[in-house]
C-alpha cells in the first residue's frame, strides 16, 4: 500500500511539472503577447503606443526572450514561492490570487455539498425503485437541472433576482460590505448572496451524481451476492445499503477528489454572468489579456488541485476497493 | 451488441442449449431473436426512454429536413419587424381547419423606446402548408422550393408569418432554429464518435494491460483532466488559422470537444476493466486462448456495453452543452454561422430577458434535446443490462 | 393430509411440504409461468434431489420457499407448509405456512438465514466483493443469535474450520478474491450452516467447480448432515450428484414436476420419457460450464410460449398426437413413492 | 494621367456630387425630424454645461470648505481654505446652481484596464487648458492663462499662484522641468518623443521662466498647442502620467524613484521590495493616477483605494484649486466608489437597479428601453448624449491591401468604395441598432462642429441607391454576375468576395452590423464575410495589412487635428485601418511605406499645415480635409451622431447640477466636460 502511495507520490509530481509546461504553452498558443493586446486594447480606447514603446514594455517584461527562458525564469520564481507579477493589475500574482481564492472554494464546496445531498439519496431511490413514478419524477427534475444551459439561468435568476426581490445584482457581498474587515454581517451577508450561485452551480453535478448512482446501483443490485444477503434474513433497508450501495459508492470516490478544481474550472462562465468575485472570471480576464504569470498560475493552481485530488481518490478508491488493492499493489 | 456473447458471457443465464451446441437453425433463429426480443421488451419498460427514443429520432429528421422545416431566410433581415414577438396562430377559419395569422404592424414607441406591434384583424394571412419558398436542395441534392409552411405568394410575399417571432435584426426565429439545430446536433454526433473511439480504445488498452500501457494513458488523462477546459479551449481555438472557412473551424471545434471529451469515458471503461479482469469468464476466454484483442471486444466490452452506452449518452449532451458555452465564450461558431450556441449567446443579455424573452426559446430544444439523448440512454442502459431478466 | 395417497415417506411429518406451488412472473410481453403447480413433501433429514433443464423451475421453487424471488415473480398459488423447531427442547414445533407470510416481514426474516439456508451457484459474486468473508458470515451469526462481536468471531472461525478451511483465523479477515472457488463455497456453507438450520437448500452448490472439488464439497454437505441432521433439498442437474446423494429425486420440466421417486427407483425404472431422455444423456465432461449437459432432441421452449397440453410434447419420443397436445397429463401414483405425470400411464 | 484623361472623370465626379448634395439637402431636413422627434421624448435636452469665470474682479473673495475638512482645519491637522486654493483659484459657475457637500458617487468600473472610467469622471479635468462645454473652445484650466508669443514658434503658460499639489506641495515650474528633463527625454520612460511635443515633426522644449511662468518652444509655428493641451493628448494632464507623459508631474514627490536622484543601490532595494521587474516600472506605477494613492496630484478627487482592487475609491481632494461662484472649494461630493463588475450585462443589471449614481461609461444603447421601464423604480433619469463625430460606426477600406490584388484594385477605385456606401440601408440599421437615435450619416462631423464642410456632406455617398450603385459597379467592370447574383472578379477567378473584420463585445455591436450590411450588399451583387476576431488579433492583422474591410467608430474625429487616426491613416496600432503602408509613409515623411493617391495625398497635407496656421486658417483646412474624406469615400460612414459609445447616461434623480446633454467626445472627457466637481447631492 505505503508502496503504491509513494509511487503514485512520484507520478503525480511528474504530472504537476507536465502541467506547468503544457499550461505555459496553452497560454503562449493564442497569437501576440500581453504588451500585443495591452496595445489593442489601447488602441480600441483610441489611444496609442507606438513601436519602441511596445519594445520597451517588452524588454521590461521579459517578453522577448524565447519561451523556453521565459518558462524557466517563471519556474525559478516559482521555485522562489513568488509567482510574479500580475501585468494587467499590476500587482504581486499572489495577492490578486489571494483574496478571491477561498471565496471561489466557499462557493464550490456549496454547490458540492448541494450536489451530493440532493444527488445521492435521489439516485438510490430510483435505481430501488426503477420505473416508479418516483423515478421518473426524480431522475426528470435532476435532468432538467443538467439540460438548462445554466449561462441563460444564471442571468434569468439574476433579473427575476432584482424585479421580484431587488436583490443586490450579482457578487458575492452587498457593496457597502466589499471591502469591509470580516465580521459577523459581512458573513451573513456572503451566505446571502451564497444560494443562488450554489443552486445554479449545483444543479449540473446533481443531475450526474442521479444518474451514476442509479445506474451503478442498478447493476449491483442484480449481483447474486445480494441474493445471499437477503438470504440470511438481512431487512431490505440493510441488504441495499450495506451491500450493493456500498460498491455502487466505489465510483464516486474515484471522482470525489477533483470535483472541487473541476467545480471552480467548470464554473467560469456562470460565475462570470453572475459576477463573482472568484478565480474562475479572473481566469479568463487574464487569458483574454495573455497576463501570462497570472493565467499562468491559476491553471497551474487548479492542476495541482486536480492532481492532488486525483492522487486522494485514487487512494481511497485502492482503500475502499479490495479488487483493485489486489490490482495495485 | 449481439446477442450470443451475453449469452456465452453469463453463467447464470446460459439457457440450453447454448449456440455453440447442436439444435436445429430454426429454433437457434428463434432463440437469438428472442434475446433481441427481451432487449425491446426491457427497454419498452421505460415509457420516457420510448418517448425520449422517438423525440431523438424526430430531431434528427429535423437535422435532415431544416430547409423544409425553415420557411424564411435566417438570415434575411428587416428593421420594420425588429422583435417581433411569437405570433397568435388561428387554427380554425370560421369552422372549417384553416390556420390563419393577422398582418402585424410595428412602430417604435417614442417614449418607451420599444417597438411595438398591433395585430390588424382586418388582414389574415392565410398559412399554406407545402407552400413555396425560397430555393434549396433536399439533403444538397434535389433543387426545390417547397416548405412545410408558408403563405401566398412565398418570397415576395409583403406579410407573413414568424411563428417564433423576429430577433433584433427581425430575422425569423423558427427559420433560424431551425438551421441551428442542424449544426448543433451535428456537431454533438461527430464529437461524441471520436470520443467514444477515442475512450473505449484507450481506456481499454490501460485497463486490459495495464503496466507500461495503463501508466502512460493514466498520466495523459490526468494532465488532460488537471488543465482547466477554457484555457485549453482558447488556446487550441486561438491556434485554429483564422482564414478557416465557418465550416472548418466548426469541424475544428468538434474535434477539440471531443479531445477532451474520451477521458471520462476512458475511466469508466478501465474501471470496468479492472474490476472485471478476474472474473472468470474473462479468465476463461484467456485459457481458451482467445486472442488479446478478441478477448476484449468480443467478450469484455459487450459485458459492459451498458456502461459505455450510459456514458455516451451522457457524452452527446454534454457536446452540446459545450457547443453552447464555447459560443458564449466568442471561441465557439460565431455569427454568421447559425447554431444553438449562437442563438442562445445572442439571447444572453438583459433586454432580452426583460423585454423580448422570446429569444430564449433555442433553450427549450436544447433542453429537450439533452433531456431525451438521457433517457434515452438510461433506457438502453436498463434494457442492455446482463442482469436484467 | 389429503391426498396422502400419493406422498413419499409418510411416516415421519415433513418439514416441509408445498402445495401446488404456482410462482408467476407477469410482464407485459407475457407471463412466465416459473413454477406451476409444484407439490413435493421433505422429511427431516432427508435430503431431495430436483432435476431437470437449467429454466425449468428448480430455483425459482427454491426461491419461492424463501420468500425471495424478484420483482416482478410473485407466488400466486399454492402453501408451503414449513415445520418451525419450537424451541431448543425439541418436540414438534408448529407448522407455518411460508407463502402466506410477508416477504420481508420479521417472521419470514426470522426464519430465512436461520431455519432455511441458502447456497448456491456462484462462488464468485455470492460474497460480496468488498467485505471480508469473516464480516459476512458474522453479520449473520448476529443476526439470529445473541452473540456479541467476539463470539460471533470465533463461531464464524469455528464454522470455517468444520467446512475445512485451513487456518480459519487468516481467511476469516481475507475477501472472496483471495479465495479459491472451493474455498469460497466451503465458506458459503458455512456461513449457511452457522445458524444450524434444519433445512439447507442447495441451488446447483458444486455446478462451477471442478470434478475434485466438487465431490470434495459433496462429500463435505454429506458429514455437515450426519453431524447436524439438517434436510437438504439439492438442486442440479446433474444426475451424477444425485445419484451420490439424494434420497428421493422429484424431475421437474417446465414448471411442474413429471415423475417423482426414491433414487432407485428414478435410475433404475424411470416412466416418464423426459426422465428417461435425462438419464440417457448424463454429462461427460463436468467441468466446463459450457456444456453442462448434452441436449435432448429440440430445445427448452422460450417461456413465453410454453406447449398446450403437456409441455413436453413436442420433444417427447413418445407423442401421442390428439392426446399429449390436448390437455395436461396430472401426477399420479405409478407404485409405492412412485408417480408420473404421464398419459403414457394413465 | 494625362489632363484629356482627368477632365472628364473630375466632371463627372462633380455632377455626381452634385446630385448627391440634392439628396443630402433632402435627407438632412429628414433627419432633423427625427432628432426633434426623439428631442420629445426628453432623452435628448439641449447642449448646457457650467462654466470657467476667467475675469478675476468676479471672483469670490472668501472660500468655504467641506465640513470634515473644516474639521481638520480646526484640529490643526490641515492648513486653513484660502491658503490651500492659493492667489489664484479656478472659478467654476455650476451649471444651475450652488451645491451642498456631501455623499458618495457609486459607478461600475470593469477592471485595472479600465482607467478611463475614472479619469474620464474624476481625474481632473486637471488639463492646462480645457474644453468648455460646447467643446469647441480650448479655455485656461490647470493653467491661469496662455500666451502666444514669436508668432506661435512660443507660448508663455501662466500658472496659479499658491496652488498645490494634493499633499500640500506647491505646484511650480519646475513640475514641467522635472517632467521634461527627467522624465520625457529620459529614454527609459519614454521611449518615443511625442507628437504632441513637436511640430512638423520637430520637437520643443519647456523651460522655467520663474516660479509661476512655463515657456513652451517649437522651432515652427504650433498654432494648435492650446487645443492640444485641452485636449486627451500626451500634455493633457496626469491622465497619461502612466506612460510618462501629461507634461508636468509631482518633482518633490517623484525624484526619490529616479535613478538620477534616488542613487543606484538605494532604488534597487526598492524595486526588489516592490517585486517590480525594473525601476522603470516602479517609476511608471508610482505615477499612475489610477494605481498609486501617494501620487500627488491636481485633480478634485484622488485615488485612495487603487483600480486593481475590488473596489476603486477616489476622495476629495483637500488641496484642490477648483472653486465654484460663492466660494466654496469643490468638489460637493466627498468620494466616489467605483465597484467591479465582472461583466457589462451586471454593470447595467447594477445601473437599472440603480444602484449607480451617475453611469455612462459601459451602458449599453440596445437596453434603452429597459433603463426607461426602470427609470421610477430605479429612481434615476436617462439622458442621451450623442457624439459630434461622424461615425459611431464607419466601415474603412484597407487602400493598401496586396494580399489579393484584385480586391486591394477595388479598394482603390473610387467609386467601387461609393457604391458599397450606397449598398448599405442605413436607417434600417439606425433602427435596428441605434433604435432610431442615430444619424445616417457620411464621416463628417455634426453641423455645429467648426470643421463640418457644409449640411451637404452629411449624405455625400450615404444614402440608399441600390440602382445606382449597381450601375457605378457595372461601369467600372464588374458587370459580370454568377448564378445567385453575385459579381464576378474581373481576373476570372470566380466571384468578388470582400471580407470584413469586426470586434465582438464593444460598445456597437459591429458583427451584427455587418450581418445586416451582408444581406444589403447582396442587392448589389457584392458577398460580404464577416470575420469577428479577437482584440489582439485584429491589431495584428491591421499591422500585417491583413485586413480588407474593418468596422469601427471614429469617435474623437470631432476633434480632427488632435484626434485624426480615423480620418486618415495615422497609426500602426489600429483595429481598423485604411492603409497600415501610408501610415509609415506619413511618419517617416516618405522614407518608407507607400506613396498615398493624390487626395489622399492632398488631405495628409492639409492635416500636417493646419498645425502651424492661426484658427481661422485651419478651421478651413478642416472643412476641406472632411470635403475629401466625404468625397473619396476611404471610409464608409454608416451611422453618426449617436449615442451608441458611451451616450447613454444613468443619473440619479438627486444629482444636481446635471446637463440635459453633454458634448460627448474623448477628448471632451465626457463627462469631465460637464466639471463633475459641481455635481452634488439635493437631499
Amino acid at each position: 500500500m505505503l508502496a503504491y502511495i509513494g509511487r503514485r507520490a512520484i507520478l503525480a509530481i511528474f504530472t504537476v511539472w507536465a502541467i506547468s509546461v503544457l499550461a505555459f504553452a496553452i497560454i503562449q498558443l493564442p497569437p501576440g503577447d500581453y504588451v500585443t493586446s495591452y496595445i489593442a486594447q489601447m488602441a480600441s480606447m483610441g489611444s496609442v503606443v507606438s513601436d519602441e514603446e511596445a519594445q520597451n514594455l517588452r524588454i521590461q517584461y521579459g517578453l522577448g526572450q524565447p519561451m523556453y527562458v521565459q518558462y524557466l525564469k517563471w519556474m525559478r520564481l516559482i521555485v522562489q514561492g513568488n509567482f510574479g507579477m500580475s501585468m494587467e493589475w499590476r500587482r504581486p500574482v499572489t495577492e490578486v490570487i489571494g483574496e478571491r481564492l477561498w471565496l471561489t472554494v466557499v462557493v464550490s464546496v456549496a454547490a458540492l455539498i448541494l450536489t451530493w445531498v440532493l444527488g445521492l439519496p435521489i439516485g438510490i431511490y430510483s435505481a430501488v425503485r426503477q420505473y416508479s413514478v418516483g423515478d421518473y419524477v426524480a431522475t426528470f427534475v435532476g435532468f432538467i437541472g443538467l439540460a438548462v444551459p445554466n449561462f441563460l439561468l444564471a442571468l434569468v435568476l439574476l433579473y427575476l433576482g432584482f424585479v421580484m426581490f431587488n436583490a443586490h445584482i450579482g457578487g458575492l457581498f452587498s457593496p457597502e460590505l466589499q471591502d469591509a474587515p470580516w465580521s459577523a454581517a459581512r458573513v451573513w451577508d456572503l451566505l446571502q448572496h451564497l444560494p443562488i450561485p450554489a443552486l445554479i452551480l449545483g444543479l449540473a453535478g446533481t443531475a450526474q451524481q442521479i444518474r451514476i448512482m442509479r445506474a451503478n446501483l442498478l447493476d449491483e443490485l442484480r449481483k447474486p451476492y445480494v441474493v445471499t444477503a437477503r438470504s440470511k434474513g438481512l431487512s431490505e433497508a440493510r441488504v441495499i445499503l450495506k451491500y450493493p450501495v456500498r460498491v455502487a459508492l466505489n465510483p464516486f470516490a474515484s471522482t470525489i477528489g477533483y470535483t472541487l478544481p473541476y467545480i471552480v474550472s467548470g464554473s467560469i462562465i456562470v460565475s462570470v454572468v453572475l459576477g463573482l468575485p472568484t478565480v474562475g472570471p479572473l481566469l479568463l480576464k487574464a487569458l483574454i489579456a495573455q497576463d501570462m504569470f497570472l493565467a499562468g498560475t491559476i491553471v497551474l493552481l487548479l492542476g495541482v488541485m486536480t492532481v492532488i485530488g486525483t492522487l486522494i481518490s485514487d487512494i481511497l478508491l485502492v482503500w475502499i476497493d479490495p479488487r483493485i488493492r489486489l490490482e495495485e499493489t | 451488441m449481439t446477442a450470443e456473447p451475453e449469452v456465452a458471457l453469463d453463467p447464470a443465464s446460459a439457457p440450453l442449449p447454448g449456440p455453440s451446441s447442436v439444435g436445429d437453425a430454426r429454433e437457434q433463429r428463434v432463440y437469438v431473436a428472442s434475446q433481441w426480443q427481451l432487449m425491446w421488451w426491457r427497454f419498452r419498460k421505460h415509457k420516457i426512454a420510448v418517448v425520449s427514443g422517438l423525440v431523438v429520432i424526430a430531431f434528427y429528421a429535423g437535422v435532415l429536413g431544416a430547409d423544409f422545416l425553415a420557411y424564411a431566410d435566417p438570415d434575411a433581415s428587416e428593421a420594420q419587424r425588429s422583435l417581433m414577438p411569437p405570433q397568435r396562430v388561428y387554427w380554425f377559419d370560421g369552422w372549417r381547419f384553416g390556420p390563419y395569422v393577422y398582418a402585424v404592424k410595428g412602430a417604435r414607441d417614442p417614449q418607451s423606446f420599444k417597438r411595438v406591434y398591433r395585430a390588424d384583424p382586418s388582414q389574415k394571412i392565410p398559412i399554406r402548408f407545402f407552400a413555396e419558398g425560397f430555393e434549396y436542395r433536399v439533403l444538397g441534392l434535389i433543387p426545390t422550393s417547397r416548405h412545410l409552411i408558408g403563405v401566398d405568394g412565398g418570397l415576395d410575399a409583403g406579410q407573413t408569418v414568424f411563428l417564433l417571432g423576429t430577433d433584433v435584426q427581425g430575422r425569423d426565429l423558427w427559420s433560424r432554429l431551425m438551421y441551428g439545430t442542424r449544426i448543433s446536433l451535428t456537431i454533438g454526433l461527430f464529437g461524441v464518435t471520436v470520443s467514444l473511439v477515442l475512450g473505449v480504445v484507450l481506456g481499454g488498452l490501460s485497463g486490459f494491460y495495464g503496466g507500461v500501457a495503463d501508466t502512460v494513458i493514466q498520466r495523459t488523462i490526468e494532465i488532460l483532466r488537471s488543465i482547466p477546459t477554457i484555457p485549453l479551449w482558447m488556446g487550441l481555438a486561438a491556434a485554429l488559422p483564422r482564414e478557416w472557412s465557418v465550416l472548418q473551424v466548426y469541424f475544428a471545434i468538434t474535434i477539440i470537444i471531443s479531445l477532451l471529451g474520451w477521458t471520462d469515458l476512458a475511466r469508466v471503461v478501465r474501471g470496468r476493466f479492472l474490476a472485471m479482469r478476474e472474473e472468470d469468464f474473462v479468465v476463461s476466454a484467456r485459457l481458451v486462448g482467445c486472442s488479446q484483442m478478441r478477448t476484449i471486444f468480443v467478450h469484455m466490452v459487450p459485458s459492459f456495453m451498458s456502461h459505455i452506452i450510459a456514458a455516451t449518452t451522457l457524452a452527446l449532451p454534454a457536446m452540446i452543452i459545450s457547443e453552447t458555452a464555447l459560443s458564449f465564450l466568442g471561441l465557439g461558431l460565431r455569427p454568421p454561422a447559425i447554431s444553438w450556441g449562437v442563438l442562445l449567446q445572442q439571447a444572453q443579455n438583459v433586454q432580452t430577458v426583460a423585454i423580448s424573452p422570446w429569444l430564449m426559446l433555442p433553450a427549450v430544444p436544447v433542453i429537450i434535446a439533452v433531456m431525451a439523448f438521457n433517457f434515452l440512454g438510461d433506457g438502453l442502459r436498463d434494457a442492455a443490462d446482463p442482469y436484467g431478466r | 393430509m389429503a391426498c396422502a395417497t400419493r406422498l413419499i415417506h409418510m411416516a415421519a411429518e415433513p418439514l416441509l411440504s408445498v402445495r401446488n406451488l404456482k410462482t408467476y412472473f407477469t410482464q407485459d410481453e407475457g407471463t412466465v409461468r416459473a413454477v406451476d403447480g409444484v407439490s413435493l413433501d421433505m422429511a427431516p433429514g432427508a435430503t431431495l434431489g430436483i432435476v431437470g433443464e437449467s429454466g425449468c423451475g428448480k430455483s425459482i421453487t427454491a426461491r419461492s420457499i424463501m420468500r425471495i424471488v424478484d420483482r416482478p415473480g410473485r407466488i400466486v398459488e399454492g402453501e408451503v407448509y414449513f415445520r418451525r423447531p419450537s424451541n431448543p427442547g425439541g418436540g414438534k414445533g408448529q407448522v407455518v405456512d411460508l407463502a402466506k407470510l410477508e416477504p420481508n416481514g420479521l417472521e419470514m426474516r426470522s426464519i430465512r438465514g436461520a431455519e432455511i439456508a441458502l447456497i448456491f451457484q456462484e462462488p464468485m459474486s455470492s460474497f460480496s466483493p468488498v467485505h471480508s468473508v469473516g464480516n459476512q458470515i458474522i453479520e449473520a451469526i448476529q443476526l439470529h443469535q445473541p452473540l456479541g462481536r467476539r463470539e460471533a468471531r470465533e463461531r464464524a472461525i469455528e464454522m470455517l474450520r468444520r467446512v475445512g478451511v485451513s487456518s480459519p483465523e487468516e481467511r476469516v479477515n481475507q475477501l472472496s478474491y483471495q479465495l479459491s472457488g472451493g474455498l469460497r463455497q466451503r465458506a458459503m456453507i458455512a456461513m449457511a450452516l452457522s445458524c444450524e438450520p434444519t433445512l439447507l437448500i442447495a441451488d446447483e452448490p458444486t455446478t462451477a467447480l471442478d470434478v475434485t472439488t466438487q465431490t470434495q464439497i459433496l462429500e463435505l454437505m454429506r458429514r455437515l448432515q450426519q453431524e447436524d441432521g439438517m434436510a437438504i433439498m439439492l438442486i442440479t442437474h446433474d444426475l451424477g450428484v444425485v445419484a451420490e446423494m439424494a434420497t428421493d429425486v422429484v424431475v421437474m420440466y417446465l414448471g411442474r414436476v413429471v415423475e417423482q421417486a426414491p433414487v432407485d427407483a428414478i435410475f433404475h425404472d424411470p416412466r416418464h420419457p423426459y426422465t428417461r431422455a435425462l438419464l440417457r444423456s448424463i454429462p461427460r465432461i463436468r467441468s466446463r460450464t459450457r456444456e453442462r449437459l448434452t441436449p435432448i432432441a429440440g430445445a427448452v421452449p422460450h417461456p413465453y410460449d410454453r406447449p398446450t397440453g403437456c409441455p413436453f410434447h413436442p420433444r417427447c419420443p413418445d407423442f401421442m398426437p390428439g392426446t399429449c397436445d390436448r390437455q395436461a397429463p396430472s401426477l399420479r401414483s405409478v407404485g409405492d413413492h412412485h408417480a408420473v405425470s404421464c398419459f403414457l400411464y394413465e | 494621367m494625362t489632363d484629356l484623361g482627368r477632365t472628364p472623370r473630375t466632371r463627372q465626379r462633380r455632377s455626381r456630387i452634385v446630385m448627391a448634395l440634392g439628396v443630402g439637402l433632402l435627407t438632412t431636413v429628414l433627419a432633423a425630424g427625427a432628432l426633434a422627434q426623439m428631442a420629445k421624448s426628453g432623452l435628448i435636452g439641449k447642449l448646457e454645461g457650467p462654466e470657467v469665470v476667467t475675469d478675476p474682479a468676479k471672483f469670490p473673495k472668501t472660500f468655504n470648505e467641506a465640513p470634515q475638512l473644516a474639521a481638520l482645519v480646526k484640529a490643526g491637522r490641515l492648513p486653513a481654505v484660502a491658503e490651500r486654493v492659493g492667489q489664484d483659484p479656478l472659478v467654476i459657475k455650476p451649471l444651475h446652481e450652488i451645491g451642498k457637500y456631501g455623499g458618495t458617487w457609486r459607478g461600475g468600473f470593469t477592471g485595472p484596464a479600465d482607467f478611463w472610467n475614472g479619469f474620464r469622471c474624476c481625474s481632473g479635468p486637471d488639463h492646462l487648458m480645457f474644453w468648455d462645454y460646447t467643446g469647441d473652445k480650448a479655455v485656461p484650466n490647470i493653467a491661469r492663462g496662455l500666451e502666444m508669443q514669436d508668432g506661435g514658434r512660443a507660448w508663455l503658460l501662466h500658472l496659479r499662484r499658491g496652488m498645490k499639489w494634493s499633499d500640500g506641495k506647491p505646484f511650480t515650474a519646475d513640475d514641467f522641468v522635472f517632467w521634461f528633463e527627467d522624465i520625457y527625454r529620459n529614454k527609459d520612460l519614454v521611449p518615443t518623443p511625442s507628437a504632441a511635443m513637436a511640430i512638423n515633426g520637430k520637437q520643443g522644449t519647456i523651460e522655467k521662466v520663474d516660479t509661476h511662468t512655463v515657456r513652451f518652444k517649437f522651432p515652427e509655428p504650433y498654432f494648435m498647442l492650446p487645443d492640444v493641451l485641452a485636449g486627451s493628448t500626451d500634455l493633457g494632464g496626469q491622465w497619461s502620467a502612466y506612460r510618462g507623459l501629461g507634461g508636468f508631474a509631482p518633482a518633490h514627490y517623484l525624484k526619490q524613484f529616479h535613478p538620477k536622484y534616488a542613487g543606484e543601490a538605494e532604488l534597487d532595494r526598492k524595486v526588489k521590495e516592490a517585486k517590480f521587474d525594473s525601476w522603470v516600472r516602479m517609476f511608471l506605477a508610482k505615477n499612475d493616477w489610477a494605481l498609486n494613492p501617494d501620487l500627488p496630484v491636481l485633480s478634485p478627487w484622488k485615488t485612495v483605494t487603487p483600480i486593481n482592487t475590488p473596489t476603486w475609491t477616489l476622495e476629495r481632494n483637500p488641496y484642490s484649486v477648483f472653486v465654484d461662484t460663492a466660494g466654496n472649494q469643490l468638489p460637493y461630493i466627498d468620494r466616489v466608489v467605483l465597484t467591479l463588475g465582472e461583466n457589462l450585462e451586471v454593470i447595467n443589471l447594477r445601473a437599472i437597479a440603480g444602484e449607480y449614481d451617475f453611469q455612462q461609461r459601459h451602458i449599453d444603447l440596445g437596453k434603452l428601453p429597459v433603463f426607461i421601464e426602470n427609470q421610477a423604480k430605479g429612481g434615476y433619469k436617462v439622458y442621451l448624449d450623442p457624439g459630434d463625430y461622424g461615425g459611431d460606426m464607419i466601415i474603412k477600406f484597407n487602400l493598401n491591401y496586396d494580399a489579393d490584388p484584385e480586391i486591394g484594385k477595388w479598394f482603390n477605385t473610387a467609386d467601387f468604395r461609393r457604391a458599397l456606401a450606397l449598398g448599405i440601408d442605413r436607417d434600417q440599421i439606425n433602427e435596428t441598432f441605434w433604435l432610431g437615435t442615430g444619424t445616417p450619416s457620411s464621416v463628417v462631423p455634426a453641423d455645429s462642429n467648426k470643421y463640418n464642410p457644409g449640411p451637404q456632406y452629411r449624405k455625400l455617398w450615404a444614402t440608399l441607391d441600390v440602382k445606382k450603385a449597381n450601375e457605378m459597379l457595372d461601369k467600372i467592370g464588374l458587370a459580370k454576375k454568377d448564378a445567385q447574383g453575385y459579381r464576378l472578379r474581373s481576373d476570372g477567378k470566380g466571384r468578388l468576395r470582400i471580407e470584413i473584420m469586426t470586434l465582438g463585445g464593444q460598445f456597437v455591436q459591429y458583427t451584427q452590423i455587418s450581418e445586416m450590411i451582408r444581406e444589403q450588399w447582396k442587392k448589389i451583387g457584392i458577398d460580404l464575410t464577416v470575420q469577428e476576431v479577437e482584440r489582439s488579433l485584429a491589431l495584428k492583422r491591421t499591422a500585417a495589412n491583413e485586413q480588407q474591410l474593418g468596422a469601427w467608430n471614429n469617435d474623437g474625429s470631432e476633434h480632427l487635428f488632435t484626434f485624426p487616426l480615423h480620418v486618415f491613416p495615422f497609426e500602426l496600432a489600429a483595429v481598423a485601418s485604411s492603409g497600415p503602408l501610408y501610415v509609415k509613409w506619413f511618419h517617416s515623411a516618405g522614407a518608407q511605406g507607400k506613396e498615398p493617391e493624390p487626395r489622399m495625398k492632398e488631405l495628409m497635407e492639409k492635416w500636417k499645415k493646419a498645425f502651424g496656421v492661426p484658427e481661422k486658417e485651419r478651421i478651413q483646412l478642416g472643412k476641406e480635409i472632411w470635403k475629401i474624406a466625404a468625397e473619396e469615400v476611404y471610409i464608409i460612414g454608416v451611422i453618426g451622431m449617436g449615442p451608441a459609445s458611451m451616450g447613454v447616461r444613468v443619473v440619479k434623480n438627486n444629482m444636481g447640477n446635471i446637463p440635459s446633454r453633454q458634448y460627448n467626445s474623448p477628448d471632451g472627457k465626457t463627462p469631465g466636460i460637464s466639471r463633475p466637481a459641481t455635481f452634488f447631492y439635493k437631499k
